[in-house]
């Protein structure tokens, strides 16, 4: 009975350590790779494929911390998919003159720029994110297409120079994403930043009480969210080889792949392991794709297997409590 | 900051008024997916110039094969006061309120990249042959195409083909797939004792990163596919494709083809990431445009129960010098000078359809001799 | 040690018409723990915000060590050390308890943009282990941690860094034994550090057992202060209490007797971690009051009667044999409710008043489902013309309205639906006396009219003032039942609550 | 209290309640004039009306489901997918019979309606995050039937596309719509949950059950929608109905319709939002040749016109 009390006990204890969170995202993790190895054994989840897997979903999950900031304050961000776009452009074309510093810079100047424009904007206008960024998300497609008129190369927005896609394979997508997650994770640990966006999400009037500078920590989020975005442009554009200039809001549907991972992340809050949730989420995400692929069956049907998943995690981890007042 | 936009607002519409001054010359409408990726704009350009050349006002709407807005997008060229449209749909039936909102309208239609299929859609085609505002259709041997595009892959000795589409259940894409099947249904016949076989579809979507991650997949799936067919979806889907190879290492091992030309087709081709590529069709709206043209200004009377069929040759491309030449006409140049649209414009339907067939890069360049 | 720390002088604080804090000059001496007891809504607490920046001071002024103390928020008063425990969570979810313990107050870790979450974790840690919680892990979510023991958190981030005054407000009704004694040994540690600890609790033994001086209050004025060695507990309710009584608009009528007809029993109800095993009748026409502190359940049993608590056990059933299990129900079978919480329970703020009229009864405003907006028009106009509601108009929004124009609002919601049981939950809070005495007028009204009033009340004169029979409530147990009479003071029902 | 400043403060409120109902109508007028100034009166032109109409239909009877929706502070983003999904059921059916085609789409689409909601509402999951997730979901079911080519519709359902028709469909929802925002206590209920939910539960109406309800009713009009969505396009492929999600909200917002839902939520706001939102759809293209452009001057009066007509008071905190 004593021992059993024990076992518990410490069961108890670890299960609000971080090593539980990060143990069931292994779990998850494995639990997918499993089933479609069981399925397909020869042509999925060997050691060669799973680093391709990998390597896919990285960009996903830069983008997905980057939206964590501002998803954990209950705001939300639709230009991130026109962003990825314009910036990639813009890179692009810097490329043109000033090779990959043009890219680099291009890229990230570029996202943050837009970061801060959208806080500005959000914070000046005081019109609920979801709004303001729809609108933001119209006008920043549009400047892409202007911006690929300024490309006079012949091959508007690709990369077509070859000597300029390190970004597009390992070491060096490896190297961006690390350096973004450890930012990331830097960011989350050894800043204010993340303590404050946690708590402006948890209670915005109590943080303001207890001395948090509400507005300014939300325009450092947009700022932040849209650093992350020109990291993960950058790796889009040179997994890519380059970056079509859409109209009629098709960039939305970029905005959904990255959100995902902050799903993720969200839902693993409560054990302090946010990012690695986001990464190995979109590892997963990747994973189904991939997987259901081997098994020949039509991508089509990939949709709909990736809302089925999101929705059961979501459901199984992101309940709230009885009569508490969801939106 | 409120007041800040409102002056932005103003600046927008006052430069507006420089569009919005009225006019008379014959305004025709474009409908199509996209004016800004790669095949997309090459169709726009080749239009402009042809709009240029015949003084027409030309105004484009997107619409991103989205069936309710292709048929949205004929009711605003119509209130636009278009005198008449070229579109390029995504299924037949679209066509049917198309065709009804022109007939009201009184504001003649072409289809390019496009045809109603007499037997998948009757009712349509009948429709088309009754209304006396659908010009004609403009269109590619989608089907043979597709078959040739397999004979040069089998011939290149590959047996086991990959299919990658961009958005599942397009019209044209329905075809080309037709056409592979045949192809390698045919080779078959002919070499029963080594086989080809073609996986079914993944779908790409038009952005060259899912592009490249969907070929990954593919390849990934089926390490000992030796060809890989991009069908389509502007270009870019094709990028992300060769992408993919690239960087998996198999570059010369799995050959590609597609029915989108690239920028650098010429070092794909001369790298070996490209096999062969067929295409070139960016011209093919020029002659839907002309037959609205000509019909608006009255020179075309469209037969009886029936209409207009141009079909438009692709133009194939498998060696680094035919790119060249390609790119030079083709890219850097427009295939027709402004002298020759003008001229184009004056010929009669059997003539132009004749102009349409004989395109080709040799072609073009005796006209520049 | 008596040299003064922090003095009060011509304190006042007004809310609107009422005055929650009356001329109150007090002295606190260094080193000393100082209670603060008085009845609900003595001012006691706000006397304690307004010192803490919470509320801004009406009249007067503090003196912290013979400066003039002005503050606006929590914030600055702590940077002044003057910090608070209040009663309610204070706590953000989401953060580690080492990130809760110093939020706002990074900058000592900061180096640059760096902050050094090593060393914050160790000093909350070391913080944690002085305070003797080793059972609390700095580095870890605090969504893992019990109410308790976030509590002790709290108690952490308001005294670690060595405050003047320490303002410990009624957080013992949420601490177990064992979390009281290590209450206790942090304000002995304070005030041995030759701080103050200003002490508010309703245990009247916690009280004098704790502390140096006590001094008690009483609507808002001084009554005195004594010294704790030389009090005791009846002498401290006597001074709580003995007001006279200004029961000019209370019931005058005494000895008549309630019908025997019962509308309303409860029996057995408990809702889990706030009421146990309550039972009780309601008879028709009757005013039955129910008091007790804050926290003793009384105002759970008042949701649990409409049927709005979770997890509720035990039966609540009509005259009609009808068991009460959700809020529509309830209201069906016409219970009314008017909760202590009125801007998040009772009217809802952000719609007009016609809307929070009508609401409870457009069920039966609609003939085969279909409203005429016309009839409602007239019947929100009827019924808040009736209470006399302030209003330009009923499409006027409540969220501009006064208290105890919410309050009427929410009363002619339930006169429009003509309710037979009332459960109002301290219908007097915060409001003025002209509308206090018109809804006792009411209230009487009602009585007369054979309706069943369920008064649930932190005022103990309001409860003897109107009440036919009044059940003290104590730790979520009913605790006493008085039958009303003239005689009956407000000691007795003291001696019950506490 | 009844002192001079608080009965000003009440004053004002009231003005500015009153100018807010018509700021949004305004706004429309406006745009209306700009554009037939600029277009040369052209989208004013009769015959351009019933044009212009056609492309209201389906946009206007899918808003009136997300109008209920967001009143009661919640949102959709998977209503171009249910238009989908629908229209491919409604296809399939109207080769047996048109009107049980269309009882089936309705039908189909209650059901994926009553999916969110029960996920919305059981497991207490925000309402966008559920919807998202559906909106993958429903999307990939749509693509997946259509992998093999478009689901063609019965062919005489296109005998139907006429404006009158179609008008009449409308008009229909649209009263219904009206009667039973304003003539029953679903529109109070709503508004209430809107503004208080736990006050709203507390005067007697059920939040849960009617959240849950409201996203089916409105997958159910949605499903309507998708009738006339077929008649005009005749047959469905994997793209049908995307975007719708994001128009609504665009149309609705312009409309006037407080994002965060509750009592300021009038049912003009759709008639006005969509209108609007047609107007622009029309009248831009004949003002501006390059969809760019187009997109950008759409992106810059969005903007501008929710800036000048949001209204702050009733946002606390805003999200």
């Amino acid at each position: 009975m004593h021992r059993i009390n024990i076992v518990s006990e410490s069961f108890l204890k670890f299960k609000t350590s971080k090593y539980f969170g990060f143990l069931v995202l292994v779990v998850m993790t494995l639990f997918f790779w499993g089933f479609f190895r069981l399925l397909s054994p020869s042509n999925f989840g060997t050691s060669r494929l799973v680093i391709s897997y990998f390597q896919t979903s990285i960009q996903y999950a830069v983008g997905g911390c980057g939206l964590y900031f501002i998803v954990v304050m209950g705001l939300f961000d639709f230009s991130v998919g026109a962003n990825i776009v314009l910036s990639s452009l813009v890179g692009v074309l810097l490329s043109r003159q000033f090779g990959y510093w043009g890219l680099i810079f291009g890229c990230l100047l570029c996202g943050t720029l837009i970061g801060a424009f959208n806080g500005i904007l959000y914070s000046r206008l005081r019109i609920p994110s979801m709004i303001v960024t729809v609108g933001l998300m119209l006008i920043l497609e549009s400047v892409a297409n202007y911006v690929v008129t300024l490309d006079k190369s012949g091959f508007p927005g690709k990369l077509s120079n070859s000597n300029i896609l390190a970004f597009g394979h390992a070491p060096w997508n490896y190297l961006a994403a690390g350096i973004a997650f450890l930012l990331m994770v830097f960011l989350l640990r050894f800043t204010k930043t993340g303590t404050y966006c946690n708590a402006i999400g948890s209670d915005e009037l109590v943080a303001k009480n207890m001395g948090v500078n509400v507005e300014r920590y939300k325009f450092i989020g947009f700022v932040l969210l849209h650093f992350f975005v020109g990291i993960m442009a950058l790796l889009t554009v040179s997994y890519g080889r380059g970056m079509l200039a859409v109209t009629g809001m098709s960039s939305m549907d970029r905005n959904f792949k990255p959100l995902m991972g902050t799903f993720f992340g969200v839902a693993f809050k409560k054990y302090g392991c946010p990012v690695t949730a986001i990464v190995l989420g979109e590892f997963i995400i990747i994973m189904i794709f991939n997987g259901l692929v081997a098994l020949n069956v039509p991508t089509t049907i990939n949709d709909f297997v990736t809302g089925a998943v999101l929705l059961t995690i979501v459901s199984l981890t992101n309940r709230g409590l009885k009569g508490s007042v969801v939106k | 900051m409120k007041k800040l936009l409102s002056v932005i607002l103003v600046l927008g519409l006052a430069c507006t008024v420089v569009f919005a001054a009225g006019n008379k010359k014959p305004l025709i409408g474009v409908s199509i997916w996209s004016s800004t990726d790669t095949l997309g704009s090459q169709c726009k350009r080749i239009l402009d110039a042809a709009a240029q050349a015949l003084d027409v006002d030309i105004m484009y709407v997107d619409q991103g094969h989205v069936s309710e807005k292709v048929t949205g997008s004929a009711e605003t060229l119509a209130a636009a006061g278009c005198d008449g449209m070229i579109i390029c749909n995504s299924a037949s039936a679209e066509m049917n309120a198309v065709i009804n909102t022109c007939t009201k309208d009184k504001m003649y239609v072409a289809q390019f990249f496009r045809i109603i299929d007499k037997t998948a859609n009757p009712n349509e085609y009948q429709l088309a042959c009754q209304s006396p505002y659908y010009v004609g259709a403009v269109h590619e041997g989608e089907i043979d195409n597709g078959s040739n595009l397999i004979k040069i892959l089998a011939a290149k000795g590959c047996r086991k083909i990959a299919l990658e589409g961009w958005n599942s259940g397009d019209a044209t894409f329905l075809l080309r797939w037709k056409g592979y099947k045949q192809g390698v249904e045919t080779w078959n016949k002919a070499h029963p004792q080594d086989k080809a076989v073609l996986l079914d579809p993944q779908y790409g979507g038009t952005t060259s990163d899912t592009g490249r991650s969907t070929a990954e997949a593919i390849i990934n799936a089926n390490h000992d596919v030796d060809a890989l067919i991009v069908a389509g979806g502007g270009g870019d889907t094709l990028i992300g494709a060769l992408a993919a190879i690239d960087s998996m290492g198999l570059k010369g091992k799995i050959k590609v083809v597609s029915t989108d030309f690239l920028a650098d087709l010429d070092q794909q081709l001369a790298s070996g990431g490209m096999a062969a590529e067929s295409g070139g069709h960016y011209a093919d709206p020029l002659f839907a445009f002309m037959l609205v043209y000509n019909a608006i200004k009255g020179n075309y009377h469209k037969p009886a129960g029936s209409f207009y069929e141009v079909l438009f040759p692709y133009l194939y491309v498998a060696s680094s010098q035919d790119y060249d030449a390609y790119a030079k006409y083709f890219v850097t140049d427009l295939p027709y000078n402004a002298k020759e649209l003008s001229a184009m414009a004056k010929l009669s339907e059997p003539d132009l359809a004749k102009k349409a067939a004989a395109l080709s890069i040799q072609d073009v360049m005796q006209r520049r001799k | 040690m008596s040299d003064v720390i922090l003095r009060s002088e011509n304190l006042y604080k007004h809310f609107g018409i009422t005055t929650a804090v009356n001329d109150v000059s007090l002295e606190f001496e260094k080193g000393e723990i100082h209670g603060l007891i008085g009845e609900n809504g003595s001012g006691k607490s706000t006397f304690c915000s307004t010192l803490c920046g919470i509320y801004p001071i009406s009249s007067g002024r503090f003196l912290l060590e013979g400066k003039e103390l002005r503050v606006r928020s929590q914030v600055e008063a702590n940077r002044h050390g003057v910090s608070i425990i209040v009663q309610e969570m204070g706590t953000l979810p989401g953060l580690t308890v080492a990130e809760n313990i110093f939020l706002g107050e990074e900058d000592k870790f900061m180096h640059g943009v760096v902050k050094n979450t090593g060393a914050m974790n160790r000093e909350a840690q070391r913080l944690l282990e002085s305070y003797g919680f080793k059972h609390i892990i700095a580095s870890k979510m605090i969504d893992n941690y019990s109410f308790e023991d976030r509590k002790l958190i709290e108690i952490i981030k308001a005294t670690y860094f060595t405050p003047k005054i320490v303002v410990v407000d009624e957080t013992t009704t949420a601490l177990s034994q064992s979390g009281r004694e290590e209450l206790f040994t942090v304000m002995d540690r304070i005030k041995n550090g030759g701080n103050t600890v200003i002490f508010i609790s309703h245990d009247l033994e916690e009280v004098i057992d704790h502390t140096d001086r006590i001094s008690i209050l009483r609507d808002g004025s001084l009554v005195g202060t004594v010294k704790s060695s030389e009090t005791s507990a009846d002498e401290l309710k006597r001074l709580m209490v003995g007001r006279e009584l200004t029961n000019r608009y209370y019931r005058t009528d005494y000895g008549q007797s309630v019908s025997d007809e019962i509308v309303l029993s409860v029996d057995n109800v408990s809702v889990p971690g706030e009421i146990q095993d309550i039972s009780f009748r309601l008879h028709k026409g009757e005013i039955l009051g129910i008091g007790g502190l804050s926290e003793c359940g009384m105002h759970e049993t008042g949701k649990a009667i409409f049927g709005a608590s979770y997890g509720r056990k035990g039966s609540v059933t009509l005259k009609g044999g009808y068991e009460v299990k959700s809020i529509p129900g309830a209201i069906k079978h016409s219970i009314a409710y008017a909760s202590k919480d009125r801007d998040t329970e009772s009217v809802i703020i952000a719609n007009s008043i016609r809307d929070n009229i009508c609401l409870p009864s457009l069920a039966d405003m609609s003939n085969h489902a279909l409203l005429n907006n016309g009839k409602l028009d007239s019947f929100a106009k009827k019924f808040a013309e009736l209470m006399s509601v302030k209003m330009t108009g009923i499409d006027q929004y409540v969220s501009a309205l006064s208290g105890g124009n919410k309050q009427k609002v929410v009363l002619s919601r339930w006169l429009g639906k003509d309710s037979d049981i009332l459960v109002l939950d301290s219908p007097t809070r915060g409001i003025d006396v002209k509308v206090k005495a018109d809804i006792y007028a009411l209230m009487s009204e009602l009585k007369a009219r054979g309706k069943s009033i369920i008064m649930i009340s932190e005022e103990l004169q309001e409860l003897l003032g109107m009440s036919d029979r009044i059940l003290i409530m104590k730790d979520g147990r009913i605790n006493g039942e008085f039958i009303r009479n003239q005689n009956l003071g407000e000691k007795d029902l003291i001696t019950k609550m506490v | 209290m009844d002192n001079p400043s608080a009965a000003a403060t009440i004053k004002r409120q009231k003005t500015h309640i009153f100018l807010r109902g018509l700021i949004s109508f305004f706004g429309f007028i406006g745009i209306v004039i700009v554009f037939s100034i600029l277009t040369n009166g052209r989208i004013i032109r009769p015959d351009n009306l019933s044009l212009m109409f056609s492309q209201v239909y389906v946009l206007l009877i899918a808003s009136m489901g997300v109008f209920l929706i967001m009143t009661v502070g919640g949102l959709d983003f998977s209503q171009g997918s249910i238009l989908g999904l629908a229209s491919i059921i409604f296809c399939w059916v109207s080769n047996y019979s048109i009107v049980l085609g269309v009882i089936a789409a309705v039908l189909a689409g209650a059901a994926m309606g009553a999916f969110n909601g029960f996920f919305h509402v059981k497991f207490k999951i925000a309402s966008f995050i559920v919807t998202i997730c559906t909106m993958y979901f429903f999307r990939g079911l749509c693509k997946y039937i259509t992998t093999n080519g478009p689901v063609p519709a019965s062919t005489n359902v296109m005998m139907l596309n006429e404006t009158w028709f179609k008008l009449l469909l409308t008009g229909i929802m649209l009263l219904l719509g009206f009667i039973v925002w304003h003539f029953t206590r679903v529109g109070c209920d709503l508004r209430a949950i809107g503004a208080g939910e736990t006050a709203a539960r507390f005067s007697g109406s059920r939040p849960d059950l009617l959240k849950f309800l409201v996203f089916m009713v409105s997958g159910a009009i949605t499903g309507f929608a998708s009738f006339i969505n077929v008649i005009k396009v005749g047959s469905i492929t994997g793209t049908a109905g995307s975007q719708l999600e994001t128009q609504i909200l665009i149309a609705l917002v312009l409309g006037g319709m407080p994002i965060s839902g509750g009592a300021k939520a009038r049912f003009p706001n759709i008639i006005i939002g969509t209108l609007t939102y047609c107007v622009l759809e029309m009248s831009l293209p004949m003002v501006f040749p390059i969809p760019a452009t187009q997109q950008l001057v759409k992106g810059i009066i969005f903007l501008i016109v929710v800036a000048l007509t949001i209204d702050h008071e009733s946002l606390r905190v805003i999200k």
